[in-house]
Parts: C-alpha cells; sequence; structure tokens
C-alpha cells in the first residue's frame, strides 16, 4: 500500500482508539505485561515481594487481563490477516546477503532488549510513545521521537554492515 | 499527480482551517438549550439543608458535597465531609475530571445561591446529570441547622425526627470547624477529592 | 461525548473486545505499509527507503487534526484523553537506548510483532530479545528507580509550553512534515539502493 | 480545472466540515464553543449589580421580570418584559436579547432563577447580562460560628 495511505490508516486507528477508550496505542506495554504475568506464575514469591512487580498484582489485578496485553494479540491477528491479504506470510530471516544469519539474529536478539529496556524508561515505545505522544501534542511524545530517530542515525554508521 | 503532493495539499488546507478555528482546551455545553432549560428548573435539582443534613448525618456514600468557595472560605469553614473545588477551577479546568463518577450524586454549595446554581447549569450542561444544588447554600444550613429553635407546645413524631437530625448534624458542624487548625487540615488533606487519573500510556 | 469509555462504564470484556479490535486495526495499518520487513525500516536510516516517516507522520497529523475537529463539534472531550507524562531524563535516555536497539534490530515492538504474525523469524528473535529486555528492566528496576522517576513535569502539552493554540502548532508541525516528506523523496532518489528495494518488494 | 477534478472528493468533505464549522460557530439554536470564557463574568461576580447602579444604566438597558419580583424600582420603571423563566429560550426572546445593544438586566426574587438563567442565556452568546440583587454582599456568609451552638437543646 501507498506510505501515506497507510499512514491515513494508521491515523484513523489511532483516532479510533482515542475516542473509545481515550488512549492512544502502545506495543511494549503489552511486552511487559506478558513478562510481569509469567514472571508472576513462575514465581509468585518473587512477584509480590518484589517493587516493580508487586504493584500489577495489586488487589488481584491479571496481567493478562489488560488493555494493552490484549491489544498486541490484536496487533498479531491484523499483521498475520494483513500478510495473508497481500500473500507475504512465510517462514523465513530477511537479512543482507552480506551478512550471516546467526549474526542477523544476534543483532535481533540485541535490538529486542535494547528497545523494550528503553521503552520501560521512557514509559513507551514509537507507538505508545512517540505516534501517540505526538497526537496528543505532548512534550514527552516530541522528546522521545527526537530521541529515538536522533539515536538511530548517530548508531546509524556503526552497523552499516547490517543493512547495506 | 503524484500522491505525495495531493497529501500536502489536503493536509496544508485542513491545518489552516484548525490554525483559524478557536481551538482553545475549554469545551462548550452540548445538551440541548431547552432541554436544559427545563432541567434545571425543575425542583428535583434541589436538596433542602435538611435532605443534606440527613446524608451528612448517616454518612451516606452515594452522595458526594461539594463546596464551590474560595480555599480560604473552606478552610475557615465547611460541611462536614465536603470536598473543596473553588468555583474558578471547577469553571477554568474540566469539570468532567471531579464529576464522572455517576454513581453518586454531586451537591453543590456555596454561600449563597450564585455559585451553585451557575455550576448545576454548567455540569448539566456538559451532561452530568448527576448534579444537584444544595438551596440557599451555607446561609441557609446555618439558619435552619444551627439556629433553629423549637417553639411551640408539642411535638409531633415527624418534628422530632427532624430536629434530631439537625441537632446531630449541627453537632458535627461544629466539631469539625472548632478544630484547631493543625488538626483541621489534616482532616481536609483527606477529605480532598483527587482527579480522576486517566488510562493510557503503556504503564 | 467521547470518549465513549469516560462517558459509559464498559464492562470488562467489552472493554478487551475493543482491545483487540482497536489492536488489530493497528497490527494491519503496520503490515500494509510495509513494515513488516526490517529492511524497509532500516531504509530510514540509510535513506534509500523512507516509508518510516511518512506513515509515521501522516498518522500522527490525521489523528491530530481528527481529534481537534472531533473536539471542537463537541464529540471529543480532549481533556478525558490521555496525555503521556513527561519524564525529562527518562524520555531521552530511553529514547537513545531505543535508537540503538532499531539500529540494531531493525524493528519497533509494534512493527516486530507485525513482523512476527507473517512469519519472520529475525522478528521471533527479537521478540524474545524484548521479553528478555522487560525482564531486565524488571530486575534491574530497584537500581535505576531514581532515574526512571526523575524530571518529572506532568502531562504538559507542547503547544501549551510553546504558548500557541493546538490548531496553530498543527498548522506548523504539517509545514514540517510536507517539508520532510519531500527531502525524504529526494533522499529516496539520491541515497537510492535497487538491489534492496527490488528485494524487499518480492 | 484539472486540479479540482483531482480533489473532487476531497473538497466535498472539505465543504461539509466547513459547513458544520459555519453552523457550530453561529448557530443559535446550540450554545456557543468556548464555555469557559462564556462564563467568566461570573467568576467574581461582575454580572452582579445592586439597586444603586440602575439608574446610570436605564437608558440603554433592556430590563426583564423572570419572576414576581416586588421590588420598589419594579413599581417606578415603566418598560419591565416579563417573561416566565420557562420560555426566555423562545425564539421571539432570544432573537430579542441578541440583537438588544447595551445591558441586559434579569429581575427575580428568587437569586437561584437569575443565576441558571444568567448561566443559559450567557452560553448561548449573549453578553453584557446582569443580575439584580437585593443583598448588599454577594455570596456572603452572613452568620458566624457560635462555640455555644453545641448546647442546642
Amino acid at each position: 500500500m501507498n506510505p501515506y495511505l497507510a499512514g491515513v490508516l494508521l491515523g484513523v486507528v489511532l483516532l479510533m482508539a482515542m475516542y473509545i477508550s481515550g488512549r492512544g496505542l502502545g506495543a511494549s506495554g503489552g511486552i511487559k505485561y506478558c513478562v510481569v504475568s509469567l514472571v508472576g506464575t513462575l514465581d509468585r514469591n518473587h512477584a509480590e515481594n518484589s517493587v516493580y512487580y508487586s504493584k500489577y498484582f495489586e488487589n488481584g489485578r491479571k496481567p493478562l487481563k489488560n488493555w494493552l496485553t490484549v491489544e498486541i494479540f490484536g496487533i498479531l491477528a491484523g499483521g498475520f490477516f494483513s500478510g495473508a491479504l497481500s500473500k507475504r506470510i512465510k517462514f523465513r530471516i530477511e537479512k543482507s546477503p552480506k551478512i550471516s544469519n546467526r549474526r542477523r539474529l544476534i543483532f535481533a536478539f540485541l535490538g529486542g532488549v535494547f528497545f523494550v529496556y528503553g521503552a520501560q524508561l521512557a514509559r513507551g515505545c514509537t507507538s505508545g510513545a512517540a505516534l501517540s505522544g505526538m497526537a496528543v501534542l505532548s512534550v514527552a511524545g516530541f522528546l522521545t521521537m527526537i530521541a529515538i530517530f536522533g539515536s538511530a542515525y548517530l548508531f546509524a554508521w556503526f552497523f552499516r554492515k547490517n543493512w547495506i | 499527480m503524484e500522491i505525495r503532493k495531493k497529501i500536502s495539499v489536503i493536509l496544508l488546507i485542513l491545518g489552516i482551517l484548525l490554525a483559524i478555528l478557536p481551538l482553545s482546551s475549554s469545551r462548550s455545553l452540548f445538551v440541548n438549550p431547552s432541554k436544559l432549560l427545563s432541567e434545571v428548573l425543575n425542583p428535583n435539582v434541589y436538596f433542602t439543608v435538611d435532605q443534606t443534613a440527613k446524608f451528612i448525618v448517616n454518612e451516606d456514600t452515594t452522595v458526594r458535597i461539594i463546596d464551590l468557595r474560595s480555599n480560604e472560605e473552606f478552610r475557615k469553614i465547611c460541611l462536614p465531609g465536603a470536598i473543596n473545588i473553588p468555583y474558578n477551577s471547577f469553571i477554568k479546568s474540566d469539570p468532567g475530571l471531579y464529576l464522572n463518577d455517576k454513581s453518586k450524586r454531586n451537591i453543590f454549595y456555596s454561600n449563597g445561591d450564585f455559585y451553585s446554581n451557575y455550576a448545576l447549569v454548567y455540569a448539566r450542561g456538559l451532561d452530568y446529570r448527576n448534579s444537584y444544588v444544595m438551596s440557599g447554600g451555607l446561609n441557609e444550613w446555618f439558619r435552619m441547622v444551627m439556629e433553629s429553635k423549637f417553639s411551640g407546645e408539642r411535638i409531633s413524631a415527624r418534628e422530632n425526627s427532624l430536629f434530631e437530625i439537625r441537632t446531630r448534624a449541627g453537632k458535627l458542624f461544629t466539631q469539625i470547624n472548632t478544630l484547631p487548625d493543625s488538626l483541621k487540615g489534616k482532616f481536609m488533606v483527606s477529605a480532598r477529592f483527587a482527579s480522576r487519573k486517566l488510562d493510557g500510556g503503556c504503564e | 461525548m467521547g470518549p465513549l469509555s469516560s462517558s459509559f462504564i464498559f464492562p470488562e470484556w467489552l472493554d478487551l473486545l475493543f482491545a483487540f479490535i482497536i489492536g488489530t486495526g493497528f497490527g494491519f495499518a503496520l503490515e500494509q505499509a510495509g513494515f513488516s520487513s526490517s529492511r524497509k525500516l532500516a531504509g530510514m536510516f540509510y535513506g534509500y527507503d523512507t516509508t518510516v516517516i511518512k506513515v509515521f507522520f501522516t498518522a500522527a497529523i490525521v489523528a491530530l487534526i481528527g481529534s481537534q475537529l472531533l473536539s471542537f463539534f463537541g464529540i471529543l472531550n480532549m481533556n478525558q484523553v490521555f496525555v503521556n507524562e513527561l519524564y525529562i531524563g527518562p524520555a531521552i535516555i530511553g529514547g537513545v537506548i531505543m535508537g540503538a536497539g532499531f539500529i540494531m534490530g531493525g524493528f519497533c515492538p509494534g512493527t516486530g510483532l507485525c513482523a512476527l504474525s507473517i512469519g519472520k523469524i529475525d522478528a521471533m528473535v527479537f521478540a524474545a530479545g524484548g521479553i528478555t529486555g522487560a525482564f531486565l528492566f524488571a530486575e534491574t528496576y530497584p537500581f535505576i528507580r531514581k532515574l526512571a522517576d526523575s524530571g518529572y513535569k506532568g502531562p504538559v502539552k507542547i503547544n501549551e509550553s510553546i504558548g500557541i493554540s493546538s490548531g496553530l502548532f498543527t498548522l506548523l508541525l504539517i509545514i514540517a512534515a510536507v517539508l520532510m516528506f519531500w527531502i525524504a523523496e529526494l533522499a529516496e532518489k539520491r541515497f537510492a539502493r535497487q538491489e534492496i528495494t527490488d528485494e524487499i518488494g518480492s | 480545472m484539472e486540479i479540482f477534478k483531482q480533489f473532487r472528493l476531497f473538497f466535498v468533505i472539505f465543504i461539509l466540515i466547513l459547513c458544520a464549522v459555519f453552523y457550530r460557530s453561529f448557530s443559535n439554536s446550540i450554545f456557543r464553543y468556548d464555555a469557559a470564557k462564556m462564563a467568566l463574568p461570573s467568576l467574581q461576580g461582575e454580572n452582579i449589580i445592586t439597586e444603586e447602579q440602575i439608574p446610570g444604566m436605564m437608558d440603554k438597558a433592556l430590563i426583564i421580570d423572570i419572576g414576581c419580583s416586588d421590588s420598589v424600582l419594579v413599581k417606578s420603571v415603566k418598560n419591565i418584559n416579563k417573561i416566565s423563566p420557562d420560555s426566555i429560550l423562545d425564539k421571539k426572546y432570544t432573537r430579542k436579547l441578541l440583537k438588544h445593544e447595551g445591558p441586559i438586566i434579569l429581575l427575580s426574587s428568587d437569586n437561584s432563577t437569575s443565576a441558571k438563567i444568567w448561566m443559559l442565556l450567557s452560553q448561548k452568546g449573549i453578553r453584557n447580562i446582569y443580575i439584580l440583587s437585593y443583598e448588599k454582599e454577594f455570596e456572603a456568609l452572613k452568620y458566624t460560628l457560635k462555640a455555644d451552638s453545641l448546647s442546642m437543646p
């Protein structure tokens, strides 16, 4: 789809989220809730004593029954549906031909670690903080957006071999 | 024409429209005016001071008594359990932040009848139907509850219960308002109403 | 008047159903934009593909215009819409860490999940990394708690801190975006990598 | 012309939006935009006047009696419009109020009614409305707390 049209579509979805629930979109929050829930099932004791996890279990709250968690299952469904529609579903590793599969996967893993760690610190990722934040004109949204793109441009030179 | 130019033109036109529109952070009343008029003129938007006194004595949790006077006045004298939202900030901030708990009836009062009735129209115009007024305000409260004396030969059962409530409410009122300032401050902090936190973000 | 969640109290299942529907729309839009490809996303930083900035800004501006028009007509109460709270330090530091993660992994969490759903193995590894990242954050939280709560300024709006109306700010943002779109398309020609573009397209 | 053809759909939508904007901004049958601004005079009581101020405003003022006023002034002033509060939003009255230049004075023996009508009319975009108050001080607490009120029967 043309990027501008896809942008309009994404904007309409964001607007719908604002109208229905008074909140923006988000992805990293859902990942966090999955982790919290996982830790809660594996080691309940640890979860209840930790300063971080305990607030998600207050008053018998269930981290899986949460707007953000359900939303990421929606993302998976929507992505799959769109991929099926455009015939893009296929198991594969996408990478530059100049690097090995192993290198690509190691960097993908590291990227995931960094991205979600940073997102927890900034209270939102590109969708939760930058996109939704910009759509309500919050300073936090603009600041996070500038920081993400600025730093990615800054580091781009070091990782150029991975991509071009 | 290529799509980039097209979308640029469309966005710019809409942007100019937005820049011209008077988009301040506030809003307007949106209930139909005639409907609002008949709604606020209906006497059932009033609670008498006796009804309010009963709510206070019974510690009724389905009502929330909102004091619209300034913070200084509130600190000096207030109804037991009242929440202070000065009329200024009621109008200037979004009343929805205070009123959107629909399970409770909000009863406005001020010293007289002006602020409370302005607030009533304003709140009901924003479709907060759970808004009411304590008719007569604090002046009426003093007149009815604090200074009423029974004068007559015999007392009927109804009058008796009415006077009992008045006496108990009056006692509570005096107790709270004669507390030393330090204690009173503590009490008010605990009664202060926190505006609702909005859901959102990735927290 | 919207948001619906503040006018009506939704039962939990309905609230979650809406979450799922919105999420589906979100995933669909991201995938249709082509964000399930890491090389397309990374193209933003090497100039050969600037889809990211086009989609990102168009989406933010459409939502901005829409929400302000709705609020003008009394359909949406913007005071009831969540505004992200500003923590200056964490926003910048977190943003820098995210930028590094972006260029290493080639995804952000939303697009990563999208790519995962159509079977990209690198995206699955990215998601595993993300889970690890969230776990690491939770475990290191006691040590960085001070940093994470520093510089709190509340939910500040950018137009209010500059002192102009939100409509005017939107217009300025649109002008900036239009210029960026133009530069982006010039860059795409200047840094074109035909072989990569062909491969992504397939 | 070529350009207009390309933007046909957009122009149709845009004109619809524009019509809605005009309706929202200028229609008399709905409340005006920016409720807080319209309510500003009520914050400090600038909209409350006392009887002494009336003679100075007399020549241009439109005096409206919205409920059994029995002030001396009411008997002495001739051109009083008696309107019952329920019908104040009737078209003929609102048109008159909107057209009137100069102050509009609301009379009522019940402060709550005048306060309500004031807020309603102001939100409809009618400026310069005043409420005549018979009390010397506006929104003042007339009583003080007596410590001995604890000893009620």
